[in-house]
């Protein structure tokens, strides 16, 4: 069988995807575990490009491996050494854990793999910018513009609430 | 059914075993910020998955994409609040290790 | 056919005496009690005799149309519906009149009437005295009640209101333990027989279909002419419910088995053993087989001779127990018994109508006589025991120099329970002879010993108490007074005399005139046998001397048998501590607190045992509860995925 | 945006006004002069709820599809609403403490905001408003929940909220892309008709989606974070938590179980009777060991849900009727039971049940509200519980599942026996010390008051019940 | 307005007005005055039945029908025929007499009136109601104060026994709401709306199979209430454990609203399951009466005696409500009077001479006619009645039974009954005993010699007790064909059944 590039494409990111998303949830140090999760990340981009989503690509190399993994990294910074190892994790908990995992991945799997999914004989879409912002900013049927609205409300209330917690409080900043 | 020659399934098959590894993450992880790290590995799973059936089965449409742009959003925010409950908790016990981070139980 | 309505009141007076003694008798100075309890019966008796005049001789006979027949009749006097069951099954209220109703209406007010006179003198001075005489009349109320009853519903309520007010009066010196447990006894064992009469009143009035006793007895009714039915265990279910009633009234009657709260009985005041426990109540039962007596006869003859059997053995074991009591009021009890077994043998070889018939009149006749001199032994006895302050004859003596008029009384009721002519028992025990004797040898022959070792042990009494040794009394005994000696002398008359009544033509099974003759070859050996007895007795207790003893030394275990009453109390006892506290209420009570409730609790306690072994599951790790999110979602998914869907 | 429209969103609408009001005082207004800001905003917050109820309720769909509301809809927010006033009055004495002060307008920007996730949850149309919502609703509520920075309990109760919720919402995203994948549209009006088959796929998804939804509304397995983050979490929160999120929960998975997936109600009706009779054993046989109230009452609420399932199994409209009088009444009594447990532990800082031993002596009239309130939580009449735990019951029984009202009724016995053990506390055990007598301030009884009216009220006016029987017979 | 409604609106008004004043004396003087009031009304509904029945032949009287819950088709919907008026009136009478019984109550009266009286109006509105749904509303009312009542003013191990009563009771209530919401939902067979209308669903036909699912749920979730074995553990403890007045309702009243319910809802609404199930339970009743019986035999402890005792009485009224013929069920009803008023006297007494000598030993005890005659002659009154003698009501129920439950064709049946009849022995022998040990004999604590008779309130509360029993058990025809005329269509009904 020949490997067309999208096909060795997909392994690579696959591979790399499963292989540190594993390291990530195994290594007993955590910087490298955020590092790790980095490059499950970016893979990840690497797929969403694949599937012709770039602007989903450019949103997760920015917001997720820019953004979330770097608010990690800080806050890795403010509550750990870095080079501060883990003690392994009991077996008991990590074979039960395990199973667990591999069940639901069975289960899931063969599910998944039993269900005939039928395509939509509609043309693809093309998705370029103009698209996805004029559907963002539509209140039509397939328009996005609500649940935009409604992630800005979130994102302030995280904001906020963000700040009241992790703000010292004027009390204890007296003593 | 089939997109440059990798049939979707092996999409499906690649994030049930990043969501797995997740779980598998979030139940071992010793570390609060490293759980919360397995929760990113999940809901990035799902994106693959909502990418992969927009792109295959219903090309059409784009709600499986703008529904990862949505998730990875409200991941952002869950993040930020964690991280501060969790700074808070790094104040409070002066650990971020999960199992003690058991005050109450029964 | 003339209105006998107002023989309702001859049981009304006694209640509504009852009604005012027990709601205002402790206001009430205890004099007025009892000329008010005296008075009522009084008014009672007069009343009695009245009705008994009139349906004897005047309008008895007279059927519901008019027409004179020769048939005494049973006449309603009185109905009223009490309760209502089904439409064919009510109870009613009611004055039936027949001649046995009468005949025990006019023995029961006589006795009464004496017990109440005698009594202001006995009970004199005596704490609770109008509590007394409200149960008298209560007793009274109840005891007329049941004789008058027109269908066998009214007669168990009677029944059972008489067994209260006997209860209430062996109890009544409820300080003492003795008595108490005496009453408690009696009622129970009675209660125990009345189970009997329930159940056999249920299997009748499901048979029959009616409580009705003039419908019941009619020998065309339903009772006798479906009387064979279902069979059971070889025998029909009419005969069965018979069975039952009997055992009703073989318990009220002291009957073998359940005679044993009879001697028991005697803790009463003296007045109560010989209204309630010897005239009246007792022969309770021989009045209901009296009453039933038709259809015994014709649907139960299996049951009559239960009845014969039952009356032969208690007369003889009777009889033998009173030879060797002590005290005097349980001698006499025990005579009691035994000639209450007399009357049940009579109607138990007795058959219907005519000359077959002969038993069930002499029984009735013996009733009558019976009620007479036995309440006169009793109130004798209890001259007695008020004089000397003991029960027991060997602390008597003597003392027919102490209380004369007692002594004479007492000797003629002596002699007429012996059977000596022409007292009356002599007629009445010759007839239950002849009827055992045409019936059924076996029973004959015990009769006729009965009659002879009764005549031994009344005489045993009476030269125990009024001749034989002399003792020194803490103070001298002295006559009583004359409110207790007049119904001595009253009632020492119509033992007398009452032999005379013409019974066959008055009281019959069938209610027609039967032919009587005296029959020497049987009355001859009876009264041959009496005397042999007597003179038995005056040998060995004239005075005192060894023979005695040494007679029942020489019996040894016999006597010691027949002494301890041949050891029923204790098999009754047993019976009662052993089995039904012992191996039944106790663990009864054990498992319901043990297993049934134990059962409850453990339900409970599980609850919360688990409740504490999950507790675990909120161990407070984050993780865990992760981990039983994803279990419980994966463990959801594949029951539903593999089991569910296929 | 016309009226109609603005009719139609008044709730979200208003209330994101109020938070963005209440986020200008802060900016503009002296901290020192903040005192005013707490009755301030519950006045607000009172005239939108009123003004939820007054104003005419239409029907509609806008946004083309996503938002979509009719009677029903605003019936639930104002149902929420009028918690929501609830628990605002039964706070402000907690507002007022020391600790609080400065970061007020941040607990009411927070909970509002939480609430605007919950009535854009209730009105979704697709499942990205859904998510949105939820996790709008979510959250914020985490940040409650470790409000207090100073206790080690309430931080923890924090860290513990979010993490599980994540994990659910990961778990029921799971399922949504599945859905996704199968019916091709986020619409729930697409996905009722296309989400027919019986296939594994088809349970997976439904049991994932519904896994994230029994995490919100604390269904067994998926409870164990609520016992432990309504211990620490302020009790304020706690009672937001337990009534009103759970409140929103049940009636959004209700709308969807009902309407999305009506065309495998066989399959799902099966998943709540399993469910169903696991949460009410488990719930309750957790709820009898509990010492600590709050701990007490969230076990307590756990085997509500449970009864709540009840309602929800029958899929008609008895049961969705039954359900929105339920967590009416819910609110009522629930409130009623933490605003005496808020008024003892500010007064005293007790939150123990032996603490409690005594208390009829010293609070009568706290102690019989209390009882009053954990009698309707237990079903008892003449209070409102009695008739919602038996309208759920009738609603199950319609469509034949009697077992599962048996079970439910065992259960409804296992419970009163610990709702028994608080009021013997109060009433029959006797305490050297008692709860010493203590005078609340006006907030807290006119809270507990409006607890107490309600447990009388809603049971024996019908009215209310044909109300919402009327409205829900309109979908 | 029906007149019924007064039964359920007085006593509330009389909780509101203890509500509202002050003082440890007033609460009773209202709960007397409001208690009398109730009494004479229940005695006048008599009189009003009575003249009402002659001219109105419907099934009830008195109806009111106030739609309530007009989407479940809930009424509030009261009206009494002879059995519910007799019930009403045993209420009346037990609950006047238990205010009077609990005069000394001083530790938090209010509070112990309130109770009462609360319980009181759920057992009034039970009794009036012919709508399942009020029915079950009023029943609970009627039990959860009785955890209170038992819980603050029992003795003993009180917190124990009300928990173990009221979870039992509510176990029963449990099976009940099954059982109610199953006959909801089989009211209309034919369709049409569904309906918790008693009178409604006696009409229609229940399918068997349903039928026989839903019978064994309510007969035995009234059965709870009404003790049957092996249901009947709460009843020691829970007697034991409460105050006078609670114990005297509790037996008098509560355990009715068992055998009322088994009858009015079990039994006439699920005919056919209950004459092809009713053998199960009519050996777990005949198990009862003589286990009861038996039970009582050896107690020690006065409270525990009647207790069994109860077991034993109430055992029968649930036998005769199996026996499906109207004698039977006319002795159920005149028993479930009867041992109201009965139980409720002995306990009344009970508590009297508990508040006096301390003990509720029978063997602590001795004499005790000598020191209180009165006490004690009610007591023997009650025992009298207790054991079945005529001139009481207890006869007259209990032969009502026996003869009814005779008159079955069923050999089975009549077995059990005469197995049954076998309790009136072993109740002669427990209650002689105590009256032998405990009122007879000498006494045996010196101080006891001191003690005092009854006061004028305790002589009212048992007076009205002896004087009902009296009543009924001498003049019982006018109850009994009251009673009776409005069994015969239900007896009807069962004779079409088994046919």
């Amino acid at each position: 069988m020949e490997l067309t590039g999208n096909q060795l494409m997909f392994i690579i990111f696959s591979g790399v995807i499963v292989l540190f998303s594993i390291l990530t949830v195994t290594t007993r140090r955590i910087l490298r575990a955020a590092t790790y999760l980095l490059f499950v990340l970016i893979s990840t981009a690497g797929i969403y490009f694949m599937l012709n989503f770039q602007f989903l690509a450019a949103i997760q190399l920015t917001l997720y491996a820019g953004g979330i993994v770097v608010l990690i990294i800080f806050s890795i910074l403010l509550t750990s050494h870095i080079s501060q190892k883990f003690e392994p994790v009991g077996w008991k908990k990590m074979i039960l854990s395990a199973l667990a995992s591999i069940a639901g991945m069975i289960v899931c799997i063969t599910t998944i793999l039993n269900y005939k999914f039928s395509a939509n004989a509609a043309i693809a879409q093309e998705i370029n910018m103009d698209v996805i912002g004029k559907s963002l900013l539509s209140y039509e049927h397939n328009g996005y513009v609500l649940p935009f609205e409604v992630i800005s409300v979130l994102l302030l209330a995280a904001m906020i609430s963000a700040i009241v917690i992790a703000k010292k409080g004027k009390t204890q900043q007296e003593k | 059914m089939s997109h440059a020659g990798i049939p979707l399934h092996y999409f499906l098959i690649v994030s049930t075993i990043m969501f797995f590894v997740g779980v598998y993450g979030f139940l071992t992880r010793k570390n609060l910020i490293t759980m919360l790290m397995s929760i990113e590995l999940i809901l990035n799973s799902v994106n693959i998955n909502f990418v992969a059936f927009n792109r295959y089965l219903y090309p059409d449409g784009l709600h499986g994409q703008f529904f990862s742009i949505f998730i990875i959003a409200v991941a952002a925010c869950e993040a930020a609040v964690a991280i501060a409950i969790i700074i808070n908790i790094y104040r409070r016990f002066r650990t971020i290790s999960v199992e003690d981070v058991s005050e109450m139980k029964f | 056919m003339i209105d006998f309505s107002y023989a309702i009141w001859i049981p009304l007076v006694p209640f509504l005496v009852f009604a005012v003694l027990g709601l205002f008798g402790h206001y009430l100075k205890p004099r007025i009690s009892g000329l008010l309890g005296t008075a009522g019966l009084l008014a009672a008796f007069i009343l009695s005799l009245f009705v008994a005049y009139k349906y004897f001789f005047v309008v008895g006979k007279i059927d519901a149309s008019g027409v004179v027949t020769d048939t005494y009749q049973k006449i309603i006097a009185f109905n009223q519906v009490w309760m209502h069951f089904t439409d064919k099954l009510h109870v009613d209220m009611g004055v039936l009149l027949d001649p046995i109703s009468v005949m025990m209406l006019v023995v029961i007010t006589t006795v009464s009437l004496m017990v109440h006179i005698y009594s202001i003198g006995y009970m004199h001075g005596e704490k609770g005295f109008e509590r007394f005489f409200a149960c008298l009349s209560l007793f009274s109320f109840s005891m007329l009640g049941l004789v008058i009853a027109t269908n066998i519903f009214q007669m168990y309520i009677f029944w059972e209101l008489v067994g209260v007010s006997s209860y209430s009066l062996i109890s009544f010196y409820y300080w003492k333990d003795s008595a108490v447990s005496a009453g408690k006894k009696a009622f129970i064992v009675t209660r125990f027989a009345d189970l009997g009469f329930l159940i056999g009143i249920l299997l009748l009035s499901y048979t029959t279909g009616t409580f009705d006793f003039v419908t019941l007895t009619d020998i065309n009714g339903p009772a006798i002419i479906q009387g064979s039915g279902i069979m059971f265990m070889g025998l029909s279910t009419m005969t069965w419910s018979l069975i039952f009633v009997f055992m009703g009234g073989a318990g009220k009657s002291a009957m073998f088995p359940l005679h044993i709260w009879l001697p028991d009985a005697m803790e009463g005041p003296t007045p109560v053993s010989a209204l309630i426990h010897a005239a009246t109540m007792v022969v309770a039962g021989v009045y209901l087989v009296a009453r039933l007596f038709p259809i015994y006869a014709f649907s139960a003859t299996a049951g009559l001779n239960v009845v014969a059997y039952v009356g032969g053995i208690s007369s003889l074991l009777a009889a033998i127990i009173a030879c060797t009591q002590f005290d005097i009021k349980r001698v006499l009890a025990y005579s009691t018994m035994s000639q209450i077994g007399y009357m049940m043998l009579a109607l138990g070889v007795s058959g219907y109508g005519e000359e077959q018939g002969l038993g069930y009149m002499a029984s009735m006749f013996h009733l009558f006589t019976h009620a007479m001199f036995k309440a006169l032994l009793f109130l004798g006895a209890g001259a007695v025991i008020h004089a000397v302050h003991s029960n027991d004859m060997r602390e008597m003596g003597g003392l027919r120099k102490f209380l004369p008029i007692t002594h004479i009384t007492f000797l003629i009721a002596c002699l007429t329970i012996a059977g000596i002519p022409p007292f009356s028992a002599f007629w009445s025990k010759d007839e239950i002879l002849t009827a055992a004797f045409h019936h059924d040898k076996i029973l004959f022959a015990i009769e006729f010993f009965v009659a002879g070792l009764t005549a031994f042990y009344m005489f045993r009494l009476y030269f125990n108490v009024f001749w034989g040794k002399h003792i020194h009394y803490h103070h001298e005994p002295h006559e009583s007074p004359f409110v207790m000696t007049g119904p001595l002398i009253f009632l020492a008359i119509a033992s007398i005399f009452t032999g005379f009544i013409p019974f066959h033509s008055l009281v019959t099974s069938d209610g027609k005139e039967m032919a009587s003759h005296l029959n020497l070859l049987i009355a001859g050996p009876s009264v041959l046998i009496g005397l042999i007895g007597i003179v038995t007795a005056y040998f060995l207790y004239k005075k005192e001397t060894a023979i005695p003893d040494k007679v029942a030394s020489s019996f040894k275990i016999f006597y010691r048998w027949a002494y301890n009453k041949f050891y029923f109390d204790e098999l009754y006892l047993f019976v009662a501590k052993k089995i039904i506290f012992k191996r039944i209420s106790t663990p009864v009570a054990w498992f319901d607190r043990h297993v049934v409730d134990g059962t409850m609790n453990s339900v409970s306690w599980v609850t919360n045992y688990i409740s504490g072994s999950i507790k675990g599951f909120q161990s407070g790790q984050v993780q865990q509860y992760g981990f039983a999110f994803i279990m419980g979602a994966i463990l959801l998914a594949v029951v539903f995925i593999y089991l569910w869907i296929h | 945006m016309n009226l109609h429209s603005f009719l139609l969103m008044r709730h979200e609408l208003m209330l994101t006004g109020i938070a963005l009001l209440i986020l200008f005082i802060e900016i503009f207004f002296n901290e020192k002069r903040n005192h005013a800001i707490i009755p301030i905003c519950i006045s607000l917050f009172f005239i939108n709820t009123v003004i939820g109820f007054l104003l005419p309720s239409h029907s509609g769909t806008l946004f083309g599809g996503m938002y979509k509301t009719g009677e029903l809809q605003i019936l639930m927010k104002n149902v929420l609403n009028v918690g929501v006033l609830i628990v605002l009055i039964q706070s402000v004495k907690w507002l007022k403490s020391v600790e609080n002060i400065g970061k007020t307008n941040e607990f009411f920007i927070i909970l509002f905001s939480a609430l605007i996730g919950m009535n854009f949850m209730i009105s979704s149309g697709d499942f990205l408003m859904f998510y949105l919502g939820l996790e709008l609703a979510t959250i914020p509520m985490a940040a409650l929940a470790a409000y207090e920075r100073s206790k080690n309990k309430s931080a923890e109760a924090g860290v513990k909220l979010i993490l599980s919720a994540a994990l659910s919402s990961g778990i029921m995203l799971y399922g949504v892309s599945m859905i996704y994948g199968m019916t091709g549209s986020i619409y729930f009006d697409d996905i009722s008709t296309a989400f027919t088959g019986s296939y594994g796929l088809n349970a997976l998804a439904l049991i994932f989606f519904f896994a994230g939804m029994a995490f919100k509304i604390s269904l067994v397995p998926f409870h164990l974070w609520t016992a432990d983050v309504y211990e620490g979490a302020p009790i304020n929160i706690t009672s937001f938590l337990s009534v009103i999120s759970k409140g929103a929960a049940v009636f959004i998975l209700s709308i969807i179980l009902f309407n999305v997936f009506r065309s495998v109600i066989v399959m799902w009706q099966d998943l709540i009777y399993i469910t169903a009779a696991i949460t009410m054993t488990v719930g309750n046989l957790f709820a009898i060991r509990q010492t600590n109230i709050k701990r007490f009452l969230a076990f307590s609420s756990i085997a509500q849900a449970g009864f709540i399932l009840l309602g929800m199994i029958s899929g008609n409209q008895i049961g969705m009727t039954a359900i929105i009088y339920f967590v009416l009444i819910y609110i009522f009594s629930n409130l009623g039971a933490f605003g005496v447990a808020t008024a003892i532990s500010n007064a005293t800082g007790k939150e123990t049940i032996p603490e409690y031993n005594g208390l009829y002596k010293t609070n009568p009239k706290l102690s019989l509200t209390m009882m009053l309130s954990l009698f309707s939580l237990a079903g008892i009449p003449p209070v409102a519980g009695f008739f919602g735990k038996f309208f759920l019951f009738t609603a199950a029984a319609s469509q034949g599942f009697y077992w599962l009202v048996f079970i439910a009724v065992v259960n409804a016995t296992i419970s009163l026996y610990y709702y028994l053990l608080v009021v013997k506390a109060m009433f029959i055990n006797h305490n050297d010390e008692p709860i010493a007598y203590f005078k609340s301030d006006f907030y807290t009884r006119l809270g507990l008051l409006i607890c107490l009216v309600g447990m009388f009220v809603i049971g024996f006016a019908s009215n209310i019940y044909e109300f919402i029987f009327h409205v829900v017979s309109k979908i | 307005m029906s007149y019924l409604n007064l039964f359920v609106i007085v006593p509330l008004l009389t909780v509101l007005a203890i509500l509202f004043t002050k003082g440890k004396k007033n609460a009773k003087v209202i709960s007397a005055v409001g208690m009398s009031i109730q009494l004479i009304l229940g005695i006048a509904l008599i009189f009003m039945y009575l003249a009402e029945r002659k001219v109105n032949p419907a099934p009830m009287l008195f109806t009111q029908d106030n739609l309530w819950y007009q989407s479940l088709n809930i009424h509030y919907f009261i009206g009494v025929d002879a059995i519910s008026v007799s019930m009403i009136c045993l209420t009346c009478i037990v609950i006047f007499a238990g205010v009077f019984a609990s005069w000394q109550v001083d530790y938090l009266p209010r509070e112990f009136f309130i109770s009462l009286i609360t319980l009181s109006s759920g057992v009034f509105g039970f009794f009036i109601s012919l709508d399942l749904f009020t029915m079950f509303l009023f029943y609970e009312i009627a039990v959860i104060p009785m955890y209170i009542l038992i819980g603050i003013w029992g003795s003993g191990p009180r917190e124990y026994s009300a928990m173990k009563l009221t979870l039992m009771l509510m176990s029963g209530s449990a099976l009940i709401l099954v059982g109610l919401v199953g006959l909801y939902f089989n009211s209309a067979p034919n369709g049409g709306a569904y309906t918790f209308n008693v009178l409604e669903i006696a009409k229609v036909h229940i399918p068997i199979e349903m039928q026989r699912f839903l019978f064994p749920f309510l007969f035995m979730g009234f059965g709870v209430l009404g003790a049957l074995f092996p249901f009947h553990t709460w009843s020691p403890d829970g007697h034991a454990s409460a105050p006078t007045a609670v114990s005297m309702l509790h037996a008098g009243v509560l355990m009715k609203l068992g055998g009322y319910g088994a009858f009015r809802v079990a039994m006439v609404l699920l005919p056919e399951a209950a004459t092809q199930l009713g053998w199960i339970f009519i050996i777990l009743t005949t198990i009862s009466v003589i286990y009861g019986a038996f039970g009582a035999v050896v107690q020690k402890d006065l409270k525990y005696i009647n207790a069994y005792s109860s077991v034993s009485h109430c055992g029968m009224v649930l036998l005769a409500v199996l026996m499906l013929n109207k004698t039977a069920f006319n002795g159920a009803v005149l028993q479930m009077i009867s041992h109201g008023i009965m139980c409720a006297l002995f306990f009344a007494l009970i508590g009297m001479i508990y508040g006096r000598t301390h003990t509720r030993m029978i063997d602590e005890m001795g004499g005790i006619m000598k020191v209180m005659p009165f006490l004690s002659v009610c007591y023997v009154l009650g025992g009298l009645a207790s054991l079945g003698l005529p001139g009481f009501s207890g006869f007259v129920a209990e032969m009502n039974i026996f003869v009814g439950a005779f008159q079955n064709p069923g050999t089975f049946y009549r077995v059990c009954t005469l197995i049954s009849c076998a309790s009136i022995v072993i109740t002669a022998v427990y209650i002689l005993r105590v009256i032998g040990i405990m009122l007879l004999g000498q006494v045996k604590h010196e101080e006891h010699n001191h003690l005092t008779d009854a006061h004028w309130y305790e002589r009212i509360s048992a007076g009205t007790l002896v004087a009902t029993l009296l009543i009924i058990g001498l003049v019982p025809l006018w109850l009994s064909n009251m009673i009776g005329n409005s069994l015969v269509p239900i007896a009807q009904k069962f004779l079409a059944v088994i046919h």
